[in-house]
């Protein structure tokens, strides 16, 4: 079989990062571990060379068909690079500190951040399948890394029973799909769904578990049970991976099989769909309200995120058209803004925690005593909350945008109600942070070199989406399936 | 002058949000430097602003002045700015409060001291502002009317009153419910509007072939945020609690420009983009606008809180602006478009009297005053003089958007029920009257009367040739728009009689 | 003879995935999930997926059950009646029955009339080329899994010195 | 045969694999649990192969590939429990919960 070395590149390179990175960790004494991180470094970034390269390229199908690198994959394997990229960033000073291994992280790291970049170009249920595990398996390992810790053992435990029982549900979906159909081909599959008499309850039932079992991973209701103890007990980067890369990573799997696969039985599934959707934000927004502990909070403000991300999934047509196309192109670039609003804040918790402590509490009078840290926190909570002209407005216009063009005023309106709630306590923590008097916290809080990277690269994202929404607009409407 | 004709807007504009980039960039010690980039980048608009009037033709219906590029080209939203005789007027009214507020704010800082902080918010906020008044596309109009949001939050709850957290939160939730239900709308207006659009001429071409039954909808959907702004009765509890809460600057800021942001609202978009639905809701406006006015001048009569009299007053003065517009006639709107410069310069000057009440006295209830015109001449007779410019006494600016709004109810477009609109402007005379009274009645509370004991023998300070300066413009407005209201007319007949035309006056 | 076949080991699985959720003892659970992995991999020779059986019974019943007794016994957990259930049964009960009403109802439903026929058995070299030729991808995939997973293992269950 | 006797088995396999995950609280006997699902999973695809007589083995790749996943999961899955036993003497969920909402 031939195999189109160009497509497969970037993976490539990755995975020799990802050796050389455990060999490197194995031949390194203890006291020059510190290599390690420029090493990984390098690996992603030569990943996102490999990536830039492709980008442009007509479509290119190898492995069977069943790996496709179209510009969808491409943009999304570039966000996770750069996910992975300012989580690594965010690592290095945190990892000193609480004296967890250097290698077997960024090793770890890396093999998940692998998943994600073939389960970008995955267009089958069974690759779909391995390199979602290949996204979790790493993960568990990486959320109990503080080992000592009860709290991180816990995140572990949780976050692996939560992950292996979503998969055993989706499989069982998988295996129905499989038998009413005889494919795994997400696009045979949609061929043969609609040429094939079948009877409509099997297959909304194999498509409900496959839903079901992405539900976990994309951390909907009620399936969110997991994230905030996990993100709460994990080291706080790779709480931030979890939030963003691993998050993502569902939703590319959830979208493809949704939009290739079922758009046929859209009708079946939309009000499904809807409902999980307005569910999910709605308890969301709503317990983030009573949150005290600044990573809980934005766990539970990214379960609310993810009903917005999921809203377009119920505009859904059965014949296609550009309503589909509108609302998968609003995920994408929700998704694509999510991301850095959301590594923005938790850079912020991370550069503040290690002194200053992750409770709100904490963020009392922050204004005053480290000013910039501040102000930048709340750029990046008032993006999430949706205030122009800050990115995270942009994000929730698309998705107003694709639901009302699908005629769906009351989820709409639903959202509408949700982004007032959410503003609550996106304001709490700003409130503590300027409104209250400078508590005995630590004054001028000293952020390492990397941090301050991810942080400006971050806030410089927020601000030029924001004020130019097209950057993102544009690259989720070029790199959309439908 | 080419230049000028193109990207003057833009630039009168986006000067205040440079200045406060500027300001952001400048370490906080140098307060000197500080304020003196709050004035230049306030007064460098203003210069503008007024070198605009030289290019702008006044006999004209229509946009003027139009820049309009590409900017997000996958949704269809266009950088696209403009103004005619309605938006021009508050624009430069914008543009001079905001460096009359810069000159205050000179000497007069609220606590906690922070001039880096307070002056950049303010030049934020004059950036949202005054773009509210130039988009003409509904995407930009809805980005700057959000920009407001955060600086006035920050403004109230760091430099407010002892209740500041409270009246902050609430103002952002209350404009922010509005606004989210206001970008539906946007929304809905462009996927019905074919081809989708966003640019507000455009639409005004497109929409009012639109069903009655979407167009009433939409309508509802954005009325709530503009009644917010505005604010319309009964959506008009956060008004209070910020103007009392906020710092001077803040007041005078929120009085004079941001409830405008709503009426303009009204005028530039719903009205003329859906006239069946303005057709349909005008008697239901009408109505709350005289509850409003009713309402605020009983409440006024119950406050010993001069800001928060002021505050209720406002919103009083916002329903004769609302009744006027209610009317859908020629007289009418101009008269709204009068009483939102004339409520502009006329409240604003209020508050900032108020907040130099409250710098001398160290507090605003009324019962504690007493005497003033004895013991500050000066700020005593400002206050009689701006007061009874408020009530709308004939000769000064308040007197003709009241009347004329009052007179337009009697002779409603003709497809309004002139008998609902006759009753309206009984209640609404009544108002009047009530707002003579409890204006009168305050000044003679605070200017006369005895000087509490406190205040005995003490040394308190008469108005400051600083604040004579900030002052001046607005006190030779009130005198001059009353004596010479075509100053405005002239500017806005026009285009008001482009925009009553769509409604078929 | 398949059929008498299919039959007595369906009796075995349900037997022992019955027992399994609902004993009291973790090591004769363990002892039950291996007889439903062996039951299944009986099933798999049946169904003609030889190579799968034979990797079932290596990998699951071979690798899979000592490893969990491993566990047990490495963390020492009390292997005596004990409290292993949680106050949700009823809720639990009543959630799984109705899954397996409507699950065994549809697929009833939809496959009524099929019956699988038994041809000759593939060989492993046939399944061998179909991995190495049509699912490299997956493999790939899966040997990184592997890597990850024993680096992830030995990392979590060294103890720091 | 038919082939709908199988599947039933299966979603019966899966219905006991749901309770045993809902109703126990022993992380090891979830574990288990779940992995009464997965086999639920293998048999059908391995009985869907031979229904459909697919000429690719797909379904049994995918049975083969699940077994070999199933079997990495455990191990960390098992690393995870001696971390925490190691920690806690514990390995019941429910006591396990430190954290709530």
């Amino acid at each position: 079989m031939q195999i189109d070395y160009a497509a497969v590149a970037p993976e490539l390179v990755l995975t020799g990062a990802l050796c050389i990175v455990l060999v490197v960790d194995l031949v390194l004494p203890d006291n020059r571990k510190g290599l390690i991180m420029p090493v990984s470094l390098l690996g992603v970034a030569g990943t996102l060379l490999a990536l830039l390269a492709l980008a442009g390229d007509p479509t290119r199908t190898t492995l069977g068909g069943m790996f496709v690198v179209d510009s969808f994959a491409v943009t999304l394997k570039i966000l996770f690079c750069v996910a992975a990229l300012l989580t690594l960033a965010m690592s290095y000073d945190y990892l000193r500190k609480e004296g967890i291994h250097q290698g077997e992280f960024y090793f770890l790291l890396l093999c998940s951040l692998l998943g994600m970049l073939t389960i970008a170009s995955s267009r089958d249920l069974l690759p779909i399948f391995v390199s979602l595990e290949l996204v979790s398996v790493p993960a568990f390992v990486l959320a109990g890394l503080q080992k000592i810790d009860v709290k991180s053992n816990e995140a572990a435990l949780k976050f692996f029973l939560f992950s292996i029982l979503s998969t055993a549900v989706m499989l069982f979906g998988m295996s129905l799909i499989y038998g009413i159909t005889g494919t795994t081909n997400l696009a045979e599959i949609a061929v043969r769904l609609a040429a094939t008499p079948v009877l409509r309850s099997i297959a909304v039932l194999s498509v409900f578990f496959v839903v079901v079992g992405f539900g976990f991973k994309i951390s909907a209701f009620p399936f969110q049970w997991w994230v905030p103890d996990t993100y709460e007990g994990s080291p706080v980067p790779v709480a931030a991976f979890l939030s963003v890369a691993s998050k993502t990573a569902g939703f590319v799997g959830l979208l493809q099989i949704m939009f290739i696969a079922f758009h046929g039985l859209a009708d079946v599934w939309r009000p499904f769909i809807a409902a999980v959707a307005i569910l999910t934000m709605t308890f969301g927004n709503l317990v983030a309200l009573t949150q005290r502990h600044i990573v809980r909070l934005l766990a539970y403000s990214s379960i609310g995120q993810a009903g917005y991300i999921l809203l377009p999934l119920a505009v859904v047509n059965v014949n296609g058209g550009s309503v589909n196309h509108e609302a998968f192109a609003a995920s994408i670039a929700y998704l694509l803004i999510y991301a850095f609003m959301e590594m923005g804040a938790f850079s912020v918790a991370v550069a503040y925690g290690r002194e200053g402590g992750y409770f709100i509490d904490d963020y009392a009078g922050l204004g005053y005593r480290a000013p910039g840290l501040a102000v930048v926190m709340t750029v990046f909570l008032f993006s999430l909350a949706g205030i122009p002209p800050l990115a995270g407005w942009a994000a929730k216009l698309f998705i107003f945008r694709a639901v009302i063009d699908g005629h769906e005023y009351w989820l709409a309106v639903a959202m509408a109600v949700n982004t007032v709630i959410a503003l609550f306590y996106y304001a709490k923590v700003v409130r503590r942070m300027f409104f209250e008097p400078a508590g005995d916290g630590p004054l001028g809080v000293k952020v390492p070199l990397l941090l301050q990277a991810t942080i400006a690269v971050s806030t410089v994202m927020v601000l030029l989406v924001g004020i130019l929404p097209d950057l993102a607009a544009h690259l989720a409407r070029m790199s959309t399936l439908v | 002058m080419d230049f000028l004709a193109h990207w003057g807007l833009t630039l009168s504009v986006f000067l205040p949000i440079v200045g406060a980039a500027l300001i952001a960039f400048t370490p906080k010690e140098q307060e000197k430097t500080i304020k003196f980039l709050s004035l230049a980048f306030t007064f460098l608009p203003l210069v503008v602003g007024v070198l605009l009037l030289r290019v702008y033709h006044i006999g004209m219906t229509g946009m003027q002045l139009e820049t309009n590029r590409s900017w997000i080209p996958s949704i269809g939203a266009r950088y696209h700015v403009g103004i005619d005789g309605i938006s021009l007027p508050l624009l430069e009214l914008t543009l001079l409060v905001t460096f009359l507020c810069a000159i205050y704010s000179l000497k007069w800082l609220p606590e906690p001291h922070n001039p880096k902080g307070f002056l950049a918010l303010m030049l934020l906020l004059e950036t949202g502002m005054a773009g509210t008044f130039i988009a003409l596309d509904l995407v930009l109009f809805f980005i700057f009317w959000e920009l407001v949001l955060v600086p006035m939050y920050f403004m109230i709850g760091l430099w407010g009153g002892p209740r500041r957290e409270y009246a902050a939160i609430k103002f952002f939730l209350y404009t922010l419910f509005g606004s989210v239900f206001m970008l539906l709308g946007f929304l809905a207006l462009y996927f019905r509007a074919s081809p989708h659009t966003f640019d507000v001429l455009q639409l005004q071409r497109i929409g009012p072939s639109l069903p009655s039954g979407i167009q009433n909808l939409i309508f509802l959907g954005m009325g709530i945020g503009f009644a917010i702004k505005v604010p319309m009765w009964p959506f008009h509890t956060w008004l209070p609690d910020a103007h009392t809460e906020a710092p001077t600057v803040g007041s005078v800021l929120l009085a004079a420009i941001l409830l405008k942001m709503g009426t303009y609202g009204f005028l530039r978009i719903s009205i003329p983009i859906m006239p069946h639905a303005a057709r349909t809701y005008a008697p239901l406006i009408g109505a709350l606008a005289v509850i409003a006015i009713v309402y605020a001048a009983l409440n006024c009569l119950a406050q010993t809180d001069l800001k928060r009299l002021i505050a209720f007053s406002s919103v009083g003065h916002m329903g004769f602006v609302m009744l006027g517009i209610a009317t859908l006639t020629q007289i009418g709107v101009n008269a709204a478009v009068f009483g939102m410069v004339a409520h502009g310069v006329i409240t604003g000057m209020l508050f900032f009297i108020a907040g130099s009440i409250h710098e001398r006295y160290h507090t605003r209830e009324i019962p504690q005053l007493g005497g003033m015109a004895l013991r500050l001449p000066i700020l005593g007779g400002l206050l009689a003089f701006t007061a009874i410019a408020s009530l709308g006494l004939p000769g000064l600016a308040g007197f003709w958007g009241e009347v004329l709004a009052l007179l337009s109810s009697y002779n409603p477009l003709s497809a309004l029920s002139s008998h609902t609109f006759r009753v309206y402007m009984v209640a609404g005379g009544i108002g009047t009257v009530l707002t003579a009274g409890y204006l009168l009645w305050m000044i003679q509370r605070v200017n006369l009367g005895k000087v509490p004991a406190q205040w005995e023998g003490k040394k308190l300070v008469d108005v400051q040739p600083l604040e004579m300066v900030a002052w001046a413009p607005l006190l030779l407005l009130t005198l001059g728009l009353g004596l010479f209201p075509r100053l405005i007319f002239d500017v806005t007949t026009h285009s008001v009689i482009g925009l009553t035309k769509l409604l078929g006056g | 003879m398949q059929q008498v076949v299919f039959g007595i080991v369906a009796a075995l699985i349900v037997f022992a995935a019955v027992r399994l959720v609902t004993t009291r003892n973790l090591v004769h659970g363990a002892l039950y999930l291996l007889a439903v992995l062996a039951g299944a991999a009986i099933l798999f020779l049946l169904f003609l997926a030889e190579f799968v059986a034979w990797v079932q019974v290596l990998v699951y019943i071979g690798a899979v059950v000592v490893l969990l007794l491993f566990g047990l016994m490495l963390t020492r957990a009390p292997i005596g009646n004990m409290a292993l259930d949680s106050q949700t049964r009823p809720l639990a009960a009543v959630v799984s029955l109705a899954i397996f009403g409507i699950t065994s109802t549809i697929v009833w439903k939809t496959f009524k009339g099929q019956t699988v026929h038994f041809s000759k058995p593939n060989t492993v070299d046939t399944l061998g080329r179909a991995i190495f030729s049509q699912y490299v991808l997956p493999f790939e995939i899966v040997s990184v899994v592997l890597l990850a997973a024993l680096v992830g293992a030995v990392v979590l269950a060294r103890k720091e010195e | 045969m038919p082939v709908a006797w199988v599947l039933i088995l299966s979603s019966f396999l899966f219905s006991v694999g749901i309770y045993g995950v809902l109703a126990r609280r022993n992380a090891v006997l979830v574990l288990m649990s779940i992995e009464l699902m997965l086999n639920a999973a293998n048999i059908n695809f391995v009985v869907f192969n031979l229904l459909l007589h697919s000429i690719s083995y797909i379904g049994q790749v995918f049975a083969l590939f699940i077994i070999t996943i199933a079997a990495a999961e455990l191990g960390v899955g098992l690393a995870i429990v001696i971390l925490i036993f190691r920690n806690r003497s514990t390995v019941s969920i429910d006591e396990v919960s430190l954290m709530k909402w």
